[in-house]
């Protein structure tokens, strides 16, 4: 039981806002829906119980997800509204490099690629001068299309857009070319050579 | 003496080295010259694949350990020590490969143990920061506090990449692929209307698996062509609101759609 | 101070693989050094000791990070589509270590050093973001010196880069000892001649 609930634990943790349902906990534990169930009521029990724990189980139409607890909230709040700690600096990393480096794009592309809501971040970089409408997308959406600006190289430090390294995307074929070329020559001179 | 010979296994002629010294269980700082170099020629000659740009490598530390040995095999006059000169030159010629053998040695041990922490690193993850959109206010202040140059941005593409590798189709496998747009066009109508006639976009896309997505995708631009759904956006970066056009769309209506 | 552990927990919940430092969780929380050190020893304690706890207290890449429980690898591990990151070649690992070790370095002395031409893996390591350029070389050439990123020690779950393993022998000694030996050697046979 307390393996189950530490596996849940895990598995709540990592997958973030998106949470999980009792199903697919199921599957993930190879556990009985009842113990499942189980280990969740017990999950929230603790985190609601103990005084140490900062966060607790939310349950949404079937998905459980932890959140942090209502208690800290106003310590959450200090954490937005101080800059330095913001932490949606790195949303807005993530969507200035998507935007960068598959321009123009829209807003749904982006999300889909990150997986999350990114309107926030994308209204703190138009703020900033870093990305502005490049145009609509065909059909029926119109969707706006986002690129990056003069600023953009600016802060970058760029020339231009296409000094931007290469993206990580596509694996790197790490394995190097084998060639046999040299192979005839170099085997003669050897072969000749007694050493 | 015939061995198996995997070039491609070597990193290079000071590797390839290495692997000889420690087979043939050789002290690394009394280095016998002519066994190695036999050894290091019998292996380069069994080489059936080579890079191109490595070949000239091989071939140059080829050439240096003949001429250490060669260098070896000089006869030693007595008397000629009392030459200053010379006795510079009688430094043992080995010194300066030896020298770059450990010190490649080094980093060889070193890129092993970077090996283990990467293998350790697959033991844990982390997670995306939360959504803290409801903590937000309007207007956001600096994003970024510190410069910034290209390897953070692409520092972030990695993490989210690490990150997106969690998304496995969590909806195991249910036969989803029968799913018509036909099917979907009433489920869409019914979130809406479970929502009291309107709702979020997001609302309607709740699963990651790609053929849904798509299939719900058509149905959304199949009810608004055929107008029982409005989509409704108030601003930039808002949310798309979808509407149910007209109250009393009848299912019946639905099922005379053509596939 | 349990308050202060659950408002630490919180906080490091939501900013996610982003973290906190131990400064900035001293001001979110109005907490003393100290007790911020105390209060992160105490978590991570209770996480390691508790079976039913599914995550864990890590310091990575300068910030304090929550990530889940090693023991649940194997679980989360299921949770993982096709992984995306594929582990690096021996090439590409020997130049990094090089790299890690002896920065800022410019290509050429890598080279020296591995006896091989290393562009291949340089740019394989810079696409993967886990190397940088940090300047330019004095002199004619003004090569390129390349150094560790941030994700570098993501990668590897340091918290800084003085967390590196030591190398096996440092070089000074190296090369005393093996003059040491060169000279006995030498010595050895000198003597022996002249007798």
């Amino acid at each position: 039981m307390n393996l189950l609930m530490s596996k849940i634990e895990s598995l709540l943790f990592v997958t973030g806002d998106e949470g999980l349902s009792a199903k697919q906990i199921e599957n993930l534990t190879d556990a009985t829906p009842w113990e499942v169930k189980d280990a969740l009521t017990k999950l929230q029990e603790d985190y609601v119980n103990s005084k140490v724990r900062g966060i607790e189980l939310k349950e949404l139409a079937g998905t459980y997800q932890l959140i942090s607890k209502k208690q800290n909230a106003e310590t959450i709040q200090r954490l937005v509204d101080n800059p330095t700690t913001q932490p949606l600096s790195q949303a807005s990393l993530e969507v200035l490099a998507i935007v960068a480096y598959k321009q123009p794009i829209t807003r749904i592309e982006i999300e889909d690629l990150r997986g999350v809501k990114s309107e926030r971040p994308l209204h703190t970089l138009s703020l900033k001068g870093l990305i502005q409408e490049v145009g609509r997308a065909e059909g029926t959406g119109r969707a706006i299309l986002y690129g990056t600006t003069k600023e953009f190289l600016n802060v970058f430090a760029l020339n231009d857009i296409h000094e931007l390294p290469p993206l990580p995307e596509t694996e790197v074929n790490d394995e190097e070319d084998q060639t046999d070329l040299f192979m005839t020559k170099f085997q003669e001179t050897f072969s000749e050579q007694k050493v | 003496m015939s061995y198996e010979v995997k070039l491609d296994a070597f990193e290079g002629p000071l590797d390839l080295l290495l692997h000889l010294i420690h087979r043939l269980e050789i002290d690394i700082y009394d280095i016998p010259m002519a066994d190695l170099t036999i050894q290091y020629m019998e292996h380069i000659r069994a080489m059936q694949v080579l890079e191109l740009n490595e070949a000239s490598e091989y071939l140059v530390m080829a050439a240096s350990l003949l001429a250490i040995k060669s260098k070896m095999l000089l006869p030693i006059h007595e008397g000629d020590f009392e030459d200053d000169e010379l006795m510079i030159d009688m430094n043992d010629p080995r010194e300066e490969l030896v020298g770059r053998l450990i010190e490649y040695r080094k980093y060889k041990d070193a890129a092993e143990k970077l090996q283990q922490l990467e293998e350790q690193r697959t033991q844990f993850f982390t997670r995306a920061p939360s959504d803290l959109t409801d903590y937000q206010p309007t207007l956001q202040l600096a994003a970024f506090e510190e410069p910034l140059n290209v390897y953070d941005m692409i520092g972030a593409f990695q993490k989210m990449m690490r990150r997106k590798q969690l998304k496995a189709p969590l909806s195991t496998k249910i036969a989803r692929q029968e799913l018509s747009v036909k099917d979907q066009m009433k489920h869409v109508c019914s979130i809406i209307k479970s929502h009291g006639g309107s709702c979020s976009f997001y609302d309607l896309f709740p699963f990651e698996d790609k053929p849904t997505l798509v299939v719900t995708f058509l149905s959304l631009l199949e009810l608004m062509k055929r107008q029982i759904i409005m989509v409704e956006q108030q601003q930039n970066f808002d949310e798309l609101t979808v509407k149910l056009q007209n109250e009393r769309w009848e299912e019946e209506s639905l099922e005379l759609i053509d596939e």
